[in-house]
């Protein structure tokens, strides 16, 4: 019996196009987990560490489910309520619906970019992975500014509610075809759609939870450098697949975004290096120094990594970065800032490095760089960014880059907000103090280093003990303290 | 001349530090080591398996002090422990006798030294 | 001097499948190091954590070995002694052969899949490569089943047989195009022929080694759960690799397991994680009670991951999980189960698991889920499965699968159990007691977290001492024992 | 209003190229990060394992922006002076020049190897950056060599001196299509240019800034072997892009290259740990032997990774990791080895590993592992390389190995001299044995398990301290030995 | 009322601590700690290098007791770290005295204290 | 029968143990702890937030002497720390007396089991 099949179709496939997708895809994925997992893991304290890497892969798992169920079609689906801009069929928001079916193996297609973009070499599948795993890792970024205090229980729901209403929306608008994308505002790979985001939900939901424990945040050193090394490591490489996979092709512009994106953020890290030399208070080098400048060069040309070319991308590296040490160390001193404990200070790092990129594409995106060659048709020009630096100092995308900016501000930070009260209304959003003393012991029974004499219960005649209340566990919980 | 001894609680350290500095009892050494009482016993999960922790950590507090000022430190670190957490496992302290003291850095020897 | 090269062959090669089946192997690799390595190294006790690790690297390469001298034809090679299966050439076992030459440089094949797939698009090279890492990742997961007491010595006479007498039938009878591919029972990559059989040999060798040391049983809390989650995070995301390998074309299928794959594991760690607020003893969600989820997700999709659509992904995820954690919490208390001493458990989230989402593939396979597209040959039709559910309620789909695992069962339980038994004739295959007492530093002189404080032999006129025999080594072996 | 673009040209270029070299670039480039900077992390001691790590992500930044500004050019570009070889245009360094220009989107090129392969099938940029995390790993490798007394500062300003003077030229040389490519001396992807060049260097530099404190000497455990699995991890997998990436196509060859990278790896774990069985003192076996083994063997078979085939693969592993185990414990004793202070054995695992698989390619390389088949044009024949073993016993590839070795190890190592005593009159290259007594804690204000103790300034009324001077910090630096 | 105060093996720990309780001594703080002693002391090697431990993970056990107990509380120490390890080092259990003992929870003093 | 005990610096354990095995006491205990006193107190410095380690490792060394050998044990103990580090935090040693002593190994009692 011989058959007769072939591997895909003949047409509109591209087994590269599609390998570079899933390639990327993982690379992002890996960026969650265990990249931020253990980054973050190590960041916090000994007792929240287990905490911390429950609730991210918690959030993976469930931006993925709702992802499946409805929220894909929400962020790049057809428009719910359809309008127009520029002429051309535009929207805020996706009609939700499941991409669950066989119909996914078919070549992929976002509505509202007909004909915008050239028409996908792969399957819905691969669009659908890609665009989770960005939508997963925003929730995880913001976590970084919660813990310490949030309620598991609440964040298990509000990662869900967040992913639909808040992410798809930001989504919509810039890469589903939706009403910036429309006026012309652009984002790269996510300064805005996720960075800006993540950073304006992270300082909107730490302000609304509330800080942590007087005594966390005096006693804030981390645990573990090694693991936020393996984790920075992580983030780093696994970038190359967040910016290199967003052309949705493995052409000449998803490899210049990945030069741009290790460029900036060299330059970043360089530059946080010698400001901390050079400025800070104690003037050394600091490896968490280094990583923060690190993160701030990742964000900051994530909106910006296929439209600026290599100088670009040094420039828009140092200027973030200096800009983003200056508000880490003096801005989180004054008003609000200072009242807000955003843990690990995911506004500054994400969201103010986020806004900074997605505004320098106004002024250095080069028209040279190609995102997308010219067809045959007549007339056919390429596709490709103009920022003032480039383009007959027009402020035109400057602008449009600050409204959408603002857009995705208002919107996320308004949405997290209503969130967060409305399952207030029916949940404890932030744990009891007694169960905050302990950590990870009174929530999850387990704790990040388990002491080697622990004894089973039941072995060695052990007397049964009921399982420990928050108040038992509240001594356990500072044994970090009791270590040299 | 005498050494106090205190087992107290991990999150009772500041507050320790903080009442012997103010006594004028900087000097101290403090030993992480694990209690075990009839009161503090906790239990932790791992892959469903259920263990007891029956020792928890605690911290050994050591500071040498002049015979006059014993009851006074006593009574300080007596007190700390007690009021939020009554109930349960609240820590000893003990004096024994000290027969001499020598400071390193000076070779100085005897109360002087303490 | 200019010469004329083309970088490969222009027919029956794609640059695109190349790349993506080097990639997914690579995945499958980083699972294993430093994925499982690290996995298990921090699930174990301290003072087993450098023998597992010691243990995983070993396997690795002994398993390459054997692969690459006789192994890898034994399981997807010519069979060795020809039978019919359906009219077609069949075997239960590939011939033994090296494959190092320079001819692995030409076009992949497997002679008894020639004419029922599409041909390759790549070399035989990547071919052996990407069921190299397979053949690796097994013995791997049921070294779980034996850390804390298995003599070294014999894990490493042990994995060599084991790969070329279990695994290559195992394979070859499913993957090789063997006795169950011709009966039509199919396993997507490894649901069976990896993790079933992983979780039996575990299990079977278990027994025969018999238990750890009560000492150990009883004081079996891990070391570090940082690791744990780095494990965790490689292995989710390197699954991306395991499952979309395996159509061995970067086509909508590859992608469609992919996204099957992840869908089924966040449902299972879900799962897992509700089950345990709501009916675990303590009501509390843990993070290794969500990485055991989360691998019983991977598992159970891994035989379907290609076939099923994504509601049978959420179906298999949801379904396996609950299973696994029931029998993870009842079953382990019970009967055999009670007695074998598998360290990890690798027969529950692997074992039961995995056969678990082979046989629901009887269930939920769905015809519309197209691995191979027809061809342009007149009544070609496309290669998918069809499951009771979409298939006129056919249970046929659904007993090829029962009967494949039984036979996989059995091979593997028989086979383990003998070559652990003739084994056991030649060398110990338990470690003596008193070393058991000590661990890591008994077996290779090492410490996972070694003491500061050690001194170069030599330095400092340090008296000569003797090697450490176990009995002096025996104190030093509990320094576990004395951190907090 | 439809739009006419294309994803990327529609010749000379090819998805799965550009998918490949990218996927492979990433790898490599997480064998640095998290990869060598946490394998050394762990390595070291505790007080160092900081300034590792930092030093490890500084100097990835500081090359990268060498490498765009001017140096990639000096390694791949136009010869700075031109002369001829074999009648052919050659040269020893490449003229400076920056690559961050729009143009590096265009199809990439190297100048001199125009003709010599085909045609790229991917842009400038994709080379770019391959290259460049080729450039970086090299001075990460030779860090291990003199961690534990050197500046930090000196390394910031040693690190792109090194790349632009010592690397570049070894690069061009052999791989921009220089003199001894000229001659046909090969290197597949390193064992020259990166692993014999970093572990002349690290020698070079371990001599000229002298030995560690006799203290660090004597207590030079490691402190954390699992993360040491975790980057040795990373290097063995990762080392698929390495080997793979080389052929720059998703050809044949890179399979075979993958293939052959795992198998000399295997080999030479396992000989490495057969000779601890057998032959070294405590006969026992050892997990950080066998990492030693592990990268023993992925440096031998990288200047040969596509030339040999399997058998040649074992064969390099097995005498190789023998040579080297014998160096490891015996030459180690003698001579200069004795003297020099070179940390973690570089000169060992990669120098001796680099330059045995190098030369072992003039014996072993296979006329029929074909790098690239031929073309269609008449008389067109394939390329590879033919060692003594395959070509009628002609010594010709081994001497110009020998030959190309050699300049390397000369140029490396007087490069690297005159840069370290250039910057030594200017800066101290080693820092006070003050600092030394403390560590990371005295260079960066940071221990690598920041004691859970600490107190924010300000808060609870701390009296204000100085910052740490050294002198100060000195005690606390010892932390490491109050641990049990 | 005195201290006694033992040096014992980690592994005789829960053996310890079982003696005690059925004792009617439950109450006791364990310090982890090196102990330097003519016997004990053993080899590590990393990456080639021979490493000697020649101080050796120890649990040390204080418990506080009234004088009338404390034969009986040597004895019981005594005992434990003997039979199966014997041959090299086994321990060393002393005994001081104690001024003092003052309980947290109740301010109690003296022997009801202990 | 007297207790020595000295907080040194984890540096100068070396030195330490190879002054008392020289003099012939190679039994001791160590015990890491941390000490507060006026002196020693560094910064360590965490994203930008500058954090104070005013406890800093010691190191408790316990050593069981005859009465005899106490004066040649205290001045060769409190001489160990002085020379190069003189200025700042330099430890402290004293004793205390100790009624019985047991040597597990052979139930030795008294100053033969020292
Ligand atoms: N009253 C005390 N009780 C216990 N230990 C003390 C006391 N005073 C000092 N120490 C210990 O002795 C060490 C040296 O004391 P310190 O006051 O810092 O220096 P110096 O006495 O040389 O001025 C400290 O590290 C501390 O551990
Ligand atoms: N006999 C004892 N010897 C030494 N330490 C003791 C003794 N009894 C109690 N302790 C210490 O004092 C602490 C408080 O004792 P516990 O019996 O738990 O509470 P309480 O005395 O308040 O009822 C314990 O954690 C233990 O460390
Ligand atoms: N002089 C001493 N001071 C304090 N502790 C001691 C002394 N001598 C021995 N020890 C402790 O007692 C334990 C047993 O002592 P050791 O000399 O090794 O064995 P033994 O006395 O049985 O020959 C040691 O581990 C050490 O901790």
């Amino acid at each position: 019996m011989h058959l007769d099949y072939i591997p895909y179709p003949t047409t509109g496939y591209s087994s590269g196009d599609a390998a570079w997708q899933l390639t990327a895809a993982t690379l992002v994925g890996l960026m969650s987990l265990p990249g931020l997992a253990v980054l973050y893991g190590g960041l916090v304290q000994k007792k929240w560490a287990v905490n911390t890497m429950l609730m991210a892969f918690s959030a993976f798992s469930l931006v993925l489910i709702v992802w499946a169920l409805w929220a894909f079609n929400m962020g790049f689906g057809h428009p719910w309520i359809k309008t127009t801009v520029n002429g051309s069929p535009s929207g805020f928001l996706g009609k939700p619906g499941p991409a669950l079916g066989a119909g996914q193996e078919a070549q992929a297609d976002i509505p509202l970019l007909d004909g915008l973009m050239p028409p996908f070499n792969f399957s819905q599948s691969a669009l659908f992975y890609f665009q989770f795993v960005f939508a997963a890792i925003t929730p995880l970024l913001w976590l970084g500014s919660v813990i310490g205090r949030m309620s598991f229980k609440a964040w298990l729901v509000i990662v869900p509610l967040w992913t639909t209403i808040v992410y798809s929306a930001d989504a919509f608008m810039l890469w589903g075809g939706g009403y910036w994308a429309g006026k012309g505002a652009v984002d790269y790979s996510g300064g805005y759609v996720i960075h800006l985001s993540a950073g304006t939900a992270g300082f909107v939901a730490a302000a609304v939870i509330g800080p942590r424990l007087r005594r966390d945040r005096e006693h804030g050193a981390p645990n573990n450098l090694l693991l936020c090394a393996t984790g920075a490591g992580i983030l780093w490489l696994g970038w190359n697949g967040f910016n290199g996979g967003d052309p949705y092709f493995a052409g000449a512009d998803a490899a210049a975004a990945v030069v741009n994106t290790n460029i900036a953020t060299a330059a970043a890290l360089l530059v946080w290096l010698i400001m901390d030399y050079a400025l800070s208070p104690t003037k050394k080098p600091t490896l968490l120094g280094a990583i923060n400048g690190m993160i701030v060069g990742l964000v900051t040309i994530t909106p910006a990594a296929g439209y600026v070319n290599g100088m670009g991308a040094i420039c828009l590296g140092v200027i973030s970065s200096a800009i983003v040490w200056t508000a880490w160390y003096k801005l989180s001193k004054v008003w609000i800032f200072k009242k807000v404990d955003d843990t690990l200070g995911v506004v500054y790092t994400h969201g103010i490095a986020g806004l900074s990129g997605g505004l320098l594409v106004g002024l250095f995106a080069d028209p040279n760089m190609i995102v997308y060659p010219a067809g045959k048709a007549k007339g056919s020009s390429a596709f490709s960014v103009t920022g003032l630096f480039y383009g007959n100092h027009s402020w035109h995308q400057f602008w449009m880059q600050l409204f959408a900016a603002l857009t995705v501000i208002a919107w996320t930070a308004i949405g997290t907000f209503v969130i967060l009260r409305v399952v207030g209304l029916f949940m404890k959003l932030r744990l009891p103090d007694q169960v905050l003393e302990t950590g990870d012991l009174a929530v999850h029974d387990e704790e990040v280093y388990p002491p080697q004499t622990l004894t089973a219960v039941g072995a060695a005649a052990a007397p049964a003990v009921a399982p420990a209340a928050a108040e038992e566990s509240e001594s356990a919980a500072s044994s970090g303290a009791s270590e040299p | 001349m005498k050494l106090i001894t205190a087992v107290i609680r991990p999150e009772d350290l500041e507050t320790t530090r903080r009442a012997l500095a103010a006594f004028g009892a900087p000097g101290m050494t403090v030993t992480p080591l694990l209690s075990g009482s009839r009161w503090n016993r906790h239990l932790e999960v791992y892959r469903a398996e259920v263990l007891v922790a029956d020792l928890v950590p605690r911290l050994r507090i050591d500071v040498l002090a002049n015979d006059e000022d014993i009851p006074d430190l006593v009574g300080l670190l007596a007190r700390i422990g007690r009021p939020p957490h009554g109930g349960d496992d609240t820590g000893r302290v003990w004096i024994s006798a000290v027969e001499q003291v020598v400071r390193v850095r000076t070779g100085e020897h005897g109360e002087p030294a303490i």
